[in-house]
């Protein structure tokens, strides 16, 4: 049965060898082998989930040794799998999901000429991704870490035409570097201290280290994990990522690669349980990163950007409840999951609408899209209630624990990060119910403004073949995107209710990822009434300020707060002035160092050997009698010094 | 007399020809300045042959005295040839070629 | 006697050298196609000694000893060692699709004279680069390496300076100018190295008596061999100051932009992939066997000459306007990890050097190979004269991406490998260093995305509209190239295997062991 | 008064004349010298008694078949060993024959032969008045230009007078470094000097500038010479001989000083000193080196180009041979005294060729500055006072003689309306439009600049690894930088006539006759094959390398 792990990582990598050398030659076919073999792998997963499921606790987890991968003295690099609870989870979602937005986009993507490619790069994200759950050791998860990365950069530049795409792109990248950068030192650190970096040596070793070492290495992992989960202070490029496809925000940038963070700090627990202040540290960019989030997402008008303004703001629950240790692990992994259903279906719910709208993404421009594309609505409206935390659905029992285990963490720490967790809860509330409202409900915005303004410029190349100045008209999408919403919405509802009741997650994460009971300094029951308190509060003040009153379609100027929210709270300026300009300018000064000091001593000094012998050439200035001078005047010298010598 | 005093003299001579040679422009005193000098190596000659008693400085001033001559042939061949391209003397205008 | 293998091996390309040069004038192809055979059966020999060699054997193997000039203490000895191997292996790979890149570089603009046989002499000299570099990868005698290491500057001077990028117009004066500035800096900077090497080759003499590097070597292992302390480090740093230039490390790097910039693209592949090599190669090989004791007295400058080297190539690279130049900035960058990785003395630092090498040649090629087709279809060199090359090329831009990948170290591809090795092997010594070199890999991301975005997409410029994809030719050359570098990527193992013995000898030659981890995980 | 009476008062008898011993000459060994004299003596007959027609024929016979016959006699001498085991003094003491004299008596013959090939070369100017004409003017004294001149030329007149001259210049070298007295050494000198001063003043093109070049030549050489006599004078003061092997012992104190009245006045060494000073002036004179250099780049311009690659060559290697038997034989108990001095001479000899080089414009002046600092070069192989020093400086002089004819034969072949073209400019894109002479002219650049694989490299490595081990370590750093500038200068002219383009009335490159082909090919056969293999030729000079004292 272990044999069958390796080929989780093959059937998409045989996907996207096949789709990207294949040629046009299969541009017909390509959208249906990118599928299938999605399919494959997520069919592999399920046999061996179905086999570890038989499976005492104790003895699931699941190893395969395919070959040596650097064997160097001292230095052993291999490519082994370890199949364990944490990883089944994120295969399973990962290829589960993955498979529905193949699917969806079959439909979604049928008028690009580039289709072959779209699926081969999907199929190359989730080999990739597949990699890094499955992978044993630091090194090789690097290699999934790494190759996610390039899928991403692949899939948001797959528009390369449009310049912002191609910026965008090259941003995730870039930043995601600054996080891999943290996670190759983190590796280093261990190699230097433990010897090793496979996963279980190194844990096993955390408890013969000091505390010291294993907040460094903690802290590592954490900028790694901000990188990669766009956690702040690395979280500019995931707005700007909504430049991909729409598919791809849902699959990538919702529901599996930025929720990789989360699985390497649950994965390098034992690192952290030894840590505390590396803790902290995680539990405060969650928090942080929690309310940006939410902030940037109530400002943004673009719905792609207002989803992924929550997604930052959902891995921040995540990274907190991470930060928690125990008592948050298993949480967190299950507020990924549940996450990854409903916002996955949101943001397909996001494209459905979009397609039907001639890809206008600005939601002021939206309004009364319930008539015209139900399923959308239906779906997404199950989506909406699973993220807010509607009482019953998944992200209901999800979120509220994490509120629970924030508060359960003790102390003025304790208050501080329920606190924020609480006040989260209730702006995820508003923002979501202010897309709900914009989009669903009020008035038909978009019979009155059929160009897109011009502040947000169309994002899909589609608009082009629709023609600019058409009116849209709304209509629902195929079936091929309709059914994944559903399942999704399927999941959105049911899947928080499935882990959440009887502690069935917790028990089946339980042997990998360690679980102690959280005693929150208030009952269970206070927290749930708080957070569904809130979460009405928030639903409340959005239904004021969208729902009864008409929405402009041109945005309104706004307070301070609202336009520096707009500009994702101006760290993108703060990044543009301080990195980018900084960075030119150091360039250019270098350019000019290297080429007028570098460059120029040697010149300089061949040019001073130059004017040196211009001057000793006009010594020989052709006059017989001044050579014989210098000759006469050679001939005392040499006399003189010898006589010196002897002299001397 | 001490005959060290002909040394002295010898190498007064041998500055003196050599002086001629730096100061002069015309090519045959220069060239006279060069016999000059030779002149005054074939007294240095004597004057140790004379001194070490011995006849090896004596035969070779004779030799020096036939180089001398050989040079003037040749010397005057090339010098006179010079002078007949250039109706000049002066070693100071052969300076075509320099730097 | 057995048969002389590695003499072989340098003597094939040498002699299709002098054959290609006599093809006469109108048989162009001839000379082509017969350059390119004889580089692929230097391939074949070249493989023949990879599979002949014995990597838990003998230190040397494959060894050839010959009087030559006993006068001077020198004889013709030859020998490989892991890392040689690896050199000479990638030497013989990388040869035949230079050639094949080049396959009109060198055709005449306009029939000159019958005389005139630039096609000719571009092969020929290619082969005879090849002939040298892989000779001085075999040489164990100091002066045996130090002839060839000198003498390839010449046919390498020629191939920069007489053969030049088209991309400016052949005729243009100012650009034969430039050309010829370019050339005769490659030169005097490695020929100023070289000869301050020869000071110090003389000086070894002086104090050894010989210049055979394994006797030498062992003199010094076993005591027989003294040398002063001030003695010792003058010669390293002669030694030391050649293979910098032609390496070429910070401060002494700018003749590589130059000559990268204004040569062909496969005589750029030829000078930073191939001939640059044999600079880093002999830092490890002569000045650490040799000078043990120097090699780690001067470390700590060395290293933060590498550091600056990283760091500064990178972002000079970030500041390029022109892709060749960009290239060769990363170029610098790469070599000062491979240094670094040296002088780490580490076991994952030098064998990470090694690969490094090896890595560095064949990712630098397939990217300024796919450069030089994209430059020889639009003539610039210019990043602003490109745009949305993607869309009307995009086999051309997808190879091109993934030379991209490759120099900007992606795991799964070969160099990623090589570089985490070098910093993680140099961390282990010295963390600050290593973290700081860590920082080059986040400005290789920036530099080979900018370039990609700004030549591959956006809109398409109407220059490039009308732009071929890649010909048949340049698949042939690209393909093999980047399936090599996935293949070391994912399964290095058959290098690594050859290479590390050898570096378990270097690492005793200087007497250092790896650093032990604190913890002993495995217990 | 008687008669005898008278005659007594006048006179005296005479003791009776002691018999003399009729001098005892080795002929055997002075054959090669002797043939070449000889040969240039029939030389001056056949241009009084042959027909104009047919001297040039025949003197390129007698000397073609002299100077072989003269290297074959060098070559027999050396196979019998009389280069090692039998090397000894011969002609009464005036003449040495051994390793480095045969040595270099066979470098010299052999160039000569390559001069003489140069000499006779007929094929390049073009064809005046139906006669095929040489590097040579029509009648060396009708005035340039003249009435007389141009009647000459219309008569078909040749100097065939340079080739006995030519062969008197090589007798005199022969002689030069093998002389053993100081006697032999000033007539050798002038015997090879004085042709010279002739040799440079008789072009056939650029008269006014070969004359110049003669004046200057012939008075500054012979104000050397007469510093050199004067220093022979001094030397034979000091020690009462001129006798290389009795100076030494002098000087080494075994025999103690000959004239006691001497040394109360003059005290110390101060005539041995000065007198060694003078003499090594005037040898350093012939070799080039700084400050007595600066005849060289203007004789080496004007002078006709075969001339200025013959005297390059030879004049290098006989007063190299001529200053290394000094300072080895006579000089070695004063090594203290002269290798600071010399270490000195060394240093601005070769660091002074190579920065003014850089600047030349003009092809034979560039080769010149590149003598000089070649002289350098030599030198630091003379200062290392060892065998290896010597065998060393054997080599290298061997190498670069036959580089630089090589060198100056192919400027004779760039050609355009004025005679030569020697100005840089004009050899711009010359690898255009002949590749094979410029790849030629390139190879010995290259050799020039020391690179491996040629004889330059090889010799300099010779010369280098002596004063290393000599102790002269300083020098080598010296020497290698000044190679590095000099490397600069001759990559100049490969990139000039590589990578320029060519321009439209450049020169043209003439087709020589085989003569000149076979200096040529000669030059490029020894560089390469002493770049690649010169152990043969390093244990040749290695077994020379001893002189007899």
């Amino acid at each position: 049965m272990e044999n069958l792990i390796a080929l989780l990582v093959a059937a998409p990598l045989l996907g996207a060898a096949v789709l990207l050398c294949g040629g046009r030659r299969l541009d017909a076919v390509g959208h249906w082998i990118g599928t299938v073999l999605a399919a494959a792998s997520f069919v592999i997963g399920a046999i061996l989930f179905a086999d570890m499921l038989g499976k005492g606790a104790e003895e699931r987890e699941m190893t395969q040794h395919l070959f040596s991968w650097v064997p160097v003295e001292g230095f052993q690099a291999d490519v082994a799998f370890q199949l364990d609870q944490l990883s089944m989870t994120f295969v399973l979602l990962i290829s589960g999901v993955g498979s529905l937005i193949h699917v969806y986009s079959i439909g979604y993507m049928e008028h690009d000429e580039r289709r072959r490619r779209f699926f081969g790069y999907l199929n190359l994200f989730l080999a990739a991704m597949l990699l890094l759950v499955l992978a044993d050791n630091y090194l090789l998860l690097y290699v999934g870490w790494e190759g996610v990365g390039l899928a991403s950069y692949l899939l948001i530049g797959f528009w390369q035409h449009k310049p912002s795409a191609a910026t965008a792109a090259k941003k995730a990248f870039l930043v995601n570097r600054v996080g891999d950068m943290g996670l190759s030192i983190a590796i280093m650190l261990m190699f230097a201290w433990f010897g090793t970096f496979a996963f279980g040596p190194v844990l096993e070793a955390t408890g013969e280290t000091s505390e010291g070492k294993l907040t460094a290495i903690g802290l590592m992992l954490l900028l790694a994990a901000c990188g990669k989960s766009a956690q702040v202070p690395l979280q500019s490029w995931l707005g700007d990522a909504m430049e991909g496809p729409t598919p791809v925000s849902a699959l990538i940038h919702a529901a599996t690669m930025v929720t990789a963070g989360v699985y390497l700090i649950v994965r390098s627990g034992a690192i952290f349980n030894g840590a505390p202040d590396a803790q902290l540290a995680v539990t405060v960019v969650g928090a942080v990163t929690l309310l940006f989030g939410a902030i940037v997402g109530c400002a943004k008008d673009d719905i792609k950007k207002a989803l992924a303004g929550s997604t930052m703001s959902q891995i921040g629950y995540m990274i907190l409840a991470a930060g928690l240790g125990p008592i948050g692990y298993v949480f967190a992994i299950m507020h990924l999951v549940t996450h990854g259903f409903f916002k996955a279906g949101l943001f397909l719910g996001a494209g459905s609408v979009m397609h039907g709208m001639n890809d206008e993404v600005d939601m002021r421009k939206y309004g009364g899209l319930r008539k015209y594309m139900p399923v959308t609505f239906v779906t997404f409206g199950l989506g909406y209630l699973a993220i807010i935390g509607f009482p019953g659905l998944s992200g209901f029992f999800s979120k509220d624990k994490i509120i629970e285990a924030a508060f359960a963490k003790g102390g003025t720490e304790g208050w501080i990060l329920g606190g924020v967790a609480l006040l989260g809860a209730a702006i995820t509330a508003y923002y979501m119910t202010r897309v709900m409202l914009m989009t669903f409900f009020g008035e038909e915005r978009w019979r009155h403004a059929p160009t897109p303004s011009p502040a947000e410029p169309s994002v899909e190349p589609a608009a082009e073949t629709h023609g600019e100045h058409a009116e849209p008209h709304p209509h629902e999408s195929p079936s091929s995107m309709t059914i994944p919403m559903i399942v999704l919405a399927f999941g959105s509802v049911f899947a928080g209710a499935f882990f959440g009741i009887g502690d069935r997650f917790i028990h089946w994460l339980e042997p990998v990822t360690d679980h102690a009971h959280g005693h929150p300094p208030v009952s269970a029951l206070t927290v749930t009434l708080s957070t569904v308190a809130v979460m009405v509060i928030g639903v409340g003040v959005a239904y004021a300020q969208y729902g009864r009153r008409p929405v402009p379609v041109a945005a309104p100027r706004g307070s301070l707060l609202t336009r520096a929210a707009r500009r994702d709270l101006l760290q993108d300026d703060f990044n543009h002035v301080v990195l980018v300009r900084g960075g030119e300018h150091l360039t250019r000064s270098l350019v000019y160092v290297d080429h007028t000091l570098v460059d120029g001593v040697v010149n300089g000094t061949a040019a001073s050997m130059g004017g040196l012998s211009g001057r000793l050439r006009r010594l020989q200035n052709g006059f017989a009698r001044s050579y014989a001078v210098s000759m006469f005047g050679g001939a005392a010298v040499l006399i003189a010094a010898t006589l010196l010598m002897r002299a001397v | 007399m001490n005959p060290v005093n002909y040394l002295y003299l010898a190498a007064l001579l041998f500055t003196i020809g050599a002086t001629g040679v730096l100061i002069r422009r015309n090519a045959i005193v220069v060239f006279m300045c060069v016999e000059l000098m030779l002149n005054a190596c074939n007294l240095a000659l004597v004057a140790f042959s004379r001194m070490h008693g011995n006849l090896d400085g004596q035969i070779i001033a004779f030799f020096t005295m036939v180089v001398a001559a050989a040079e003037v042939v040749v010397g005057l061949a090339i010098i006179v040839s010079l002078f007949r391209s250039r109706h000049s003397a002066s070693v100071d205008d052969a300076s075509l070629m320099k730097l | 006697m057995s048969f002389p293998l590695l003499t072989a091996t340098a003597a094939l390309p040498a002699l299709g050298a002098i054959a290609t040069a006599a093809v006469p004038a109108a048989r162009r192809t001839a000379a082509k196609w017969l350059a390119l055979l004889v580089s692929l059966a230097t391939l074949v020999l070249a493989v023949v000694v990879l599979v002949r060699f014995e990597p838990g054997g003998d230190r040397y193997q494959l060894t050839e000893s010959h009087a030559w000039i006993a006068d001077f203490g020198v004889r013709y000895e030859l020998g490989v060692d892991g890392i040689g191997v690896a050199l000479i292996a990638l030497t013989a790979l990388l040869i035949p699709f230079v050639i094949l890149a080049g396959w009109h570089d060198a055709d005449p603009l306009e029939t000159r004279s019958s005389r005139w046989r630039p096609t000719q002499g571009f092969f020929a000299l290619i082969l005879a680069v090849e002939a040298m570099v892989i000779l001085s990868f075999e040489a164990t005698d100091v002066f045996l390496f130090y002839i060839f290491f000198e003498a390839m500057l010449i046919p390498m001077y020629f191939l920069i300076g007489g053969f030049g990028d088209r991309a400016h117009a052949g005729t243009d004066e100012k650009a034969a100018a430039q050309r010829s500035y370019a050339a005769v800096k490659f030169l005097l900077y490695n020929l100023v190295g070289g000869l301050i090497m020869l000071a110090a080759v003389i000086g070894l003499y002086v104090v050894a008596g010989n210049f055979s590097l394994q006797e030498i070597a062992e003199a010094r292992a076993n005591g027989t061999l003294d040398m002063a302390t001030n003695t010792e480090r003058w010669l390293f740093l002669g030694f030391f100051f050649a293979f910098a230039v032609k390496a070429p490390l910070w401060p002494l790097h700018t003749w590589l932009p130059n000559a990268m910039g204004e040569a062909t693209a496969p005589v750029a592949v030829l000078i930073t992939a191939v001939v640059d090599k044999v600079g880093t190669f002999a830092m490890l090989r002569f000045c650490l066997q040799l000078f043990p004791e120097a090699s780690k007295w001067a470390t700590p400058v060395i290293l933060v000459l590498a550091l600056i080297s990283i760091v500064y190539g990178a972002l000079l690279a970030v500041g390029q306007r022109d892709i060749k130049r960009l290239v060769a900035y990363a170029s610098i960058s790469h070599f000062g990890f491979i240094i670094m990785g040296i002088f780490a003395m580490t076991s994952q630092g030098q064998s990470g050097a090694t690969l490094y090498m090896v890595n560095h040649g064949i990712s630098t090629a397939a990217l300024m190979l796919v450069a030089g087709f994209l430059i020889s279809r639009r003539g610039s060199r210019l990043i602003a004269d490109y745009g949305g090359v993607q869309k009307v090329a995009p086999v051309l831009a997808g190879t091109f991406l993934i030379g991209s990948l490759a120099t900007l170290s992606l795991p799964g591809l070969a160099p990623f490998v090589s570089e985490f090795l070098v910093l993680v092997g140099t961390f282990t010594r010295y963390p600050v260093i290593g973290i700081i070199a860590t920082f080059g890999i986040v400005l290789a991301a920036l530099y080979t995305l900018v370039l990609y975005q700004r030549t591959m997409t956006g809109p398409v410029k109407p220059e490039v509209s009308a732009m071929p994809d890649l010909r048949v030719r340049e698949l042939v050359v690209v393909t093999p190239l980047i399936a090599l570098l996935i293949f070391l990527g994912v399964f290095p193992k058959p290098l690594t295997d050859i290479v590390n013995p050898a570096v378990e000898h270097t690492m005793s030659d200087v007497q250092k062991q790896d650093p032990k981890p604190e913890v002993e995980a495995a217990k | 008064m008687s008669a005898t009476a008278v005659h007594s008062l006048w006179t005296m008898a005479a003791d009776p004349i002691e018999k003399i011993d009729a001098p005892k000459i080795e002929y055997g060994q002075l054959s090669p010298t002797l043939i070449v004299i000889g040969a240039a003596i029939i030389g001056v007959l056949l241009e009084a008694f042959v027909p104009r027609k047919s001297r040039y024929y025949a003197q390129v016979f007698l000397s073609v078949v002299s100077l072989a016959a003269a290297f074959a006699a060098v070559i027999a001498l050396a196979t019998r060993g009389y280069g090692t085991t039998k090397a000894g003094i011969v002609a009464m003491g005036a003449i040495a024959v051994d390793g480095p004299a045969l040595f270099l008596q066979g470098t010299i013959l052999l160039a000569g032969l390559l001069g003489v090939f140069t000499f006779a070369e007929r094929r390049l100017d073009p064809v005046a008045h139906g006669n095929q004409v040489d590097s040579f003017a029509a009648q060396a004294a009708s005035v340039p230009g003249s009435d007389s001149e141009k009647a000459a030329v219309k008569a078909g007149f040749t100097t065939t007078e340079v080739f006995p001259l030519l062969l008197f210049a090589i007798g005199g070298m022969l002689l030069f470094p093998a002389a053993n007295d100081l006697l032999t050494l000033f007539i050798a000198l002038e015997v090879f000097s004085l042709p010279l001063y002739l040799l440079c003043a008789v072009a056939r093109r650029k008269r006014i500038m070969s004359q110049e070049a003669a004046v200057k030549y012939f008075l500054l050489g012979a104000f050397a010479s007469a510093f050199t006599l004067f220093g022979i004078a001094l030397l034979y003061g000091y020690a009462g001989s001129v006798s290389y092997a009795t100076i030494a012992q002098v000087v080494d104190g075994s025999i103690e000083n000959v004239t006691p009245a001497l040394a109360g006045t003059m005290g110390n060494d101060a005539l041995l000193l000065i007198g060694a000073a003078m003499l090594v002036m005037g040898l350093l004179f012939k070799v080039g080196a700084v400050p007595f250099h600066m005849w060289t780049p203007d004789v080496y311009q004007g002078a006709p180009t075969p001339v200025t690659g013959f005297m390059a060559a030879a004049t290098k290697v006989a007063a190299f041979g001529a200053l290394l038997r000094l300072l080895y034989v006579v000089l070695p108990g004063l090594s203290w005294d002269w290798r600071p001095v010399m270490w000195a001479v060394a240093i601005v000899t070769m660091l002074g060729g190579a920065i003014v080089a850089i600047t030349q414009t003009d092809i034979k002046r560039l080769l010149a500055y590149s003598s000089i600092a070649h002289a350098g070069f030599i030198l630091a192989g003379v200062i290392a006072t060892s065998a290896d020093g010597i065998s060393s400086v054997l080599f290298y002089l061997g190498a670069y003689s036959f580089v630089t004819i090589g060198a100056f034969a192919v400027v004779t072949l760039v050609r355009d309306a004025g005679g030569e073209a020697t100005h840089l400019s004009k050899w711009a894109g010359l690898g255009r439009r002949s590749p094979l002479v410029a790849a030629v002219f390139a190879v010995f650049l290259l050799a020039f600049a020391g690179i491996p694989l040629t004889s330059g490299f090889a010799g300099k490595f010779a010369v280098f690894k002596a004063a290393a081990e000599g102790g002269a370590g300083a020098i080598v750093v010296v020497g290698v930088i000044s190679s590095a500038i000099a490397a600069f200068f001759y990559i100049r002219v490969i990139v000039l006539m590589f990578f320029s383009e060519p321009k439209p009335e450049g020169p043209t490159v003439a087709v020589p006759s085989p003569l000149t082909m076979t200096a040529i090919a000669f030059g490029v056969v020894v560089t390469l094959v002493l770049g690649v293999a010169p152990q043969y030729f390093l244990d040749l000079a290695g077994q020379a390398g001893v002189f007899v004292r």
